[in-house]
């Protein structure tokens, strides 16, 4: 084992990809010559050359169009967006055609494809700090990955870039820099499993990507005090997998889930939702939820820090619900 | 003229089938055994036949909506077509589909598309694969004038100019986008002149004239063959129906429809064939007759054919993750 | 009072708004010379000319923008979307623009807009079936509206074009031939406001837009064996009025809410997860929901007729959460 | 030159306020005062500083997130321009918006737009507004060359060219979006000659010039507002600094950047003004400092404002019904 970031378990996991199949290859803006915006594909371009590593024009919807035709057309594309915001430019190809296509085909077509995006802020204001976690996880026909620890992130890469569905993966501009412990020969997660973080007894706590860490930061500070939070990091937010979550909730009767959106609508909702409905008779308390302030992004560093929770929201909650 | 009498009797038994075909599903939507949208391409039918004539049958053909006409010229049995339409098990998408997502991938008949212009950039990337794993395949994308004042058209096609991909646009312009004449929404209104802005050759043909479509789509399609990058193709022609069933047909007049049916394309072939002397009048009626029984007997199939089980209605979605390389099942 | 259908109900309100409101204009795609392809504009073209109605090329993205600007520059632009489903092309318009420049120039812009669209389905199959209430739902900024008769349709719609907010009005192509009371005087309606459609005591059953019609029929049923459902219409989507559902709740202890889309971060896991948290302590069980079948829409008219909860499986479903 | 001394020297202010301005924000961005992304216009100053002269104070503007010069050159207090960067209650958008969301309503500065390409469509609708108000004000548009090959750059000025409306779309060809030479990922690669497909008037100016950008904005801007329609300029001119704070610049050399500095568009104005006697050595410094102050005095301005109120936060997110017709309040 050695400790890697965030950001290089991702280049590994498309590198070893790249390597070991030759239908893999990577298209979007910046993924080239720059290395990628948020150097994710740092050299690769020096080893892989232009047929493999295409820079783009400016264009989300046909980048991710282009990229579900590669798909159909026998390839393995990993189509980055710039940040998951621009997603928005291309939410049709999305939707209407990396989604559907196999279904509405009656199965004849496959789409084997990867798309990347980070989710993030960082007074970017309000049109580029927005995650859609939610929206996406709504579609039938797509695997929705949103791993919160390097390790995570290599294992799910690899395993999406195999799936022959089309999967969209979103990683987080602000962990890009973490570390953890990422082995260093071939291995793969598989996607829509979800992971207990952390063991306790007293409460769970649902989180992925960067609200995993929020909560674990939470629990440990709790942990000082004698209560034990169990943190299950979702991973994967399409096919979702409750049991880890549901098993949890009948040992602590109590949950509270975490998320960067805002919550209306969000997927704190629909996860929720579920608790409240297949452990009803297990819990203690209400569900609590925890997002974004339900207002665009401003870019005021001191407004900025009021949106989302933070480690010591997370502990008084907690302390809250169990007191 | 450039044509056998094997091809020009083909492709007339083609045009027939497709407006014999269309008819007929026409008949049973009335009859309610066809629901949602139905655009039928009576009157353009030149244009898949000619395309298909010039196209490799392992060419990748990509579509709108408006798509029955392509399947059919490509060869594929008129029964599962009209399964399709009427949503059944044994049609062409297992009924999923419907008249507006047509594909057989076996045939390299990738699909229609009912979001205008959002299977421009599918033709690109599938350019894209056949350019990288360097197959000799080009890919055909189809799709009316309307198409071309939406992002994708735009985005879509620079791309595969950019990267010189092998792939025809092939637009049919029928004066109409549902009831919007082309020239009061777009600014250049001849479409092929759109094409400078990708720097790409293009050209503006007669769509009714199947061998001018032939012609035009081979030469374009061997010079992308053979490193010229994308082109794009103006098929000039005219809808005869209404956009899809039920339109009230209020933005054109019956003078303008029936000055247009002169120019029918099947009426066209049918008399240059005579006037060439490729094949007599008896000859040209059993393939009327021919194209008749065909859709009949795609009727019947269709009539016959079992409704998609109610299993069917969640399988398709995700493919499980074992057939991929992962472990897990997902679906 | 005289009965008319929610289709000329929309009409007369746009109508009335276009002659009280000179800076009130429609554009679309079929919305002049066709007279709209649902026939909400019939007549209209003839009535107002060119200068106010506007056909436009097909380009969801530059009709919601060009409706963005022409809303910044003091009109107030009516723009239909010919269905929901082409709202996808429009996204970023939408998200980014619409509902983000109040905010993000600090309230110095107002963007008074209306994007009106039907949600519907018929054996149109996958891309042309969707209704995405829930993804409008979740952002801050944009007003929500998916009236469900002829009555609020048309109060709703004129409250819509006098806001100063940019609504997303949702209409629904399998309602706009019912029929319904509606005065022929001058009326508006309220937005972010839910209404008791039918009282009951028994269970609280939350809907909207044509659910709401299932649910108000299932009651009809039940009543038949002395089960009283209340019926609440939420109406309005964002702001989210809950307090008629949850004095609702309070009365009745038990919920289901219906939605006609997928149920996986729909709008029905806001709402459960609301009451259920809300209202944690009255629920006698636990908050059932409703909705489509998590597969793209199918063609085939037996697989359709499979996508959504009727009459008959609310009913049981009631029976089953009463019993 | 067709230039009054006061209009000569109010320009090499205005580009020199601006180039000032930006080093300032950035030396503030490297203390870590300004957060985000920070894009400047460095290099660029003659465009802006241009088009403002050749406009009214009442046309309308839209620009992209590189957006300091426009307002600057519109004559907006620097002191709240600064403040926003600094994200101050002070600044223009109440510190809300950031350098890439400047807006001055009252100066009919619409905003800096940061999704590529998103404000065309808006620009085709305040022309519209425009037209159908019968206001004689224009709508002048900036956006860079990458911007050029995204669908609402085609669908936004189709529409515009269509309805004739009283746009001036100003494209300014740095040659690169971010690290991308343009020829690399545009099938055109002259942004002028994309004008075809829009069928409207279009130039190639050099942007570097800012009398020559003055007199192309001035000469389409009128045309426009006589009924002409929509026009294109494309000004060509070069980033002298990265993208935004921290590009590696591994996409061009040092040597070509600092080869393009010798058209800075300051040095070049401040030679012609010599050259053509003017103004004086002296005057030209006295212009220098009272950039300088005027830089100074809008970091200051900037350092001493408070942060936005919590409470601000939550406004202005909708507006109160009762402030429109509607009974209810959704605040
Ligand atoms: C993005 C989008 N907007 C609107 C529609 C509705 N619509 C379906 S077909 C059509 C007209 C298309 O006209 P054209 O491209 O000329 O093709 P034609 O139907 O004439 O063959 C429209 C507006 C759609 N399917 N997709
Ligand atoms: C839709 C969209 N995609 C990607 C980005 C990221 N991005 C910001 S600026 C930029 C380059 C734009 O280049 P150009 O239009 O030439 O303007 P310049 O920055 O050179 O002034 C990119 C790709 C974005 N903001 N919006
Ligand atoms: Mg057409
Ligand atoms: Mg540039």
């Amino acid at each position: 084992m050695s400790q890697k970031t965030y950001r290089d378990a991702l280049r590994e996991a498309l590198r070893e990809e790249m390597i070991r199949d030759e239908r893999v290859l990577i298209l979007g803006e910046e993924v080239g010559v720059w290395g990628g915006t948020y150097a994710i594909t740092r050299s690769m371009f020096t080893e892989f050359g232009s047929k493999r590593i295409l820079d783009t024009p400016i264009a989300e919807a046909a980048i991710v169009g282009t990229a579900v035709g590669a798909a159909m057309g026998g390839l393995r594309p990993v189509a980055e967006l710039m940040t998951i915001n621009f997603s928005l430019v291309a939410m049709d190809q999305i939707v209407n055609n990396a989604a559907k296509i196999h279904y509405m085909f009656g199965g004849q077509i496959r789409v084997p494809l990867v798309i990347r995006t980070p989710a993030g802020w960082g007074q970017l204001a309000a049109t580029h700090s927005q995650t859609f976690e939610a929206w996406f996880a709504h579609l039938p026909g797509l695997i929705v990955a949103m791993p919160g620890t390097p390790y995570d992130a290599k294992g799910m890469l690899k395993s999406a870039i195999r799936s022959d569905n089309p999967v969209m993966f979103i990683e987080h501009a602000r962990l890009y820099g973490i570390k953890g412990e990422v082995p260093d020969g071939e291995y793969t997660l598989p996607l829509g499993v979800s992971d207990v973080k952390r063991p306790g007894r007293d409460i769970t706590i649902v989180a992925y990507s960067r609200m995993l860490h929020v909560a674990l930061g939470a629990a440990e500070a709790l942990a000082k005090d004698g209560i034990e939070c169990e943190v299950i990091d979702l991973r994967t937010l399409r096919p979702l997998d409750m049991a880890p979550v549901y098993a949890s909730v009948k040992k602590t009767h109590r949950a509270l889930v975490l998320e960067e959106d805002w919550t209306t609508c969000g997927m704190g909702a629909e996860i929720a939702a579920r608790i409240s409905h297949d452990r009803f008779d297990d819990l203690d308390g209400p569900v609590e939820r925890m997002g974004q302030v339900e207002v665009p992004m401003p870019y005021a560093r001191n407004l900025e820090a009021l949106m989302f929770p933070d480690e010591r929201q997370v502990t008084e909650k907690v302390r809250e619900m169990l007191s | 003229m450039t044509v056998t009498k094997a091809e020009a009797l083909d492709w007339l038994r083609k045009m027939s089938l497709i407006r014999r075909f269309e008819e007929r599903a026409e008949e049973a939507y009335g009859q309610g055994k066809i629901g949602g949208f139905l655009h039928l391409y009576i009157g353009e039918e030149a244009i898949a036949v000619g395309a298909m004539a010039a196209l490799r049958p392992d060419d990748d053909v990509l579509t709108h909506y408006r798509d029955h006409g392509y399947v059919l010229a490509r060869g594929i049995d008129p029964k599962r077509v009209m399964a399709e339409l009427y949503g059944k098990a044994t049609g062409l998408s297992k009924g999923k589909g419907g008249s507006m997502h047509m594909a057989d991938a076996k045939h390299h008949l990738w699909g229609g598309y009912a979001i205008v212009g959002g299977h421009i950039p599918l033709a690109t990337g599938m350019a894209l694969a056949n350019q990288y794993l360097d197959l000799p395949r080009i890919v055909a994308c189809f799709f009316g004038e309307g198409a071309t004042n939406i992002g994708t058209f735009y985005a879509g096609l620079n791309m595969a100019a950019v990267w010189k991909l092998p792939l025809v646009a092939i637009v049919e312009n029928n004066r109409y986008g549902m009831g919007t004449a082309f020239e009061r929404v777009s600014a250049v209104s001849a479409v092929y002149q759109k094409a400078c802005v990708f720097n790409i050759p293009a050209v503006q043909i007669d769509g009714n004239d199947v061998l001018a479509v032939r012609d035009a789509v081979r030469d374009m399609a061997e010079r992308s063959r053979a490193g010229g990058g994308p082109q794009l193709i103006e098929a000039m022609t005219y809808r005869f129906r209404g956009h899809s069933m039920g339109d009230p047909q209020r933005y054109r007049s019956k003078e303008e429809v029936e000055a247009a049916k002169a120019r029918d394309p099947i009426l066209l072939w049918r008399r240059s064939i005579l006037e060439n002397r490729l094949a007599t009048e008896a000859e040209l009626q059993a393939i009327a007759d021919e194209a008749d029984a065909e859709a009949d007997a795609a009727v019947r199939f269709a009539e016959e054919s079992p409704a998609p089980g109610p299993a069917e209605l969640c399988r398709d979605v995700l493919i499980p993750e074992q057939e991929s390389d992962v472990p897990e099942d997902l679906s």
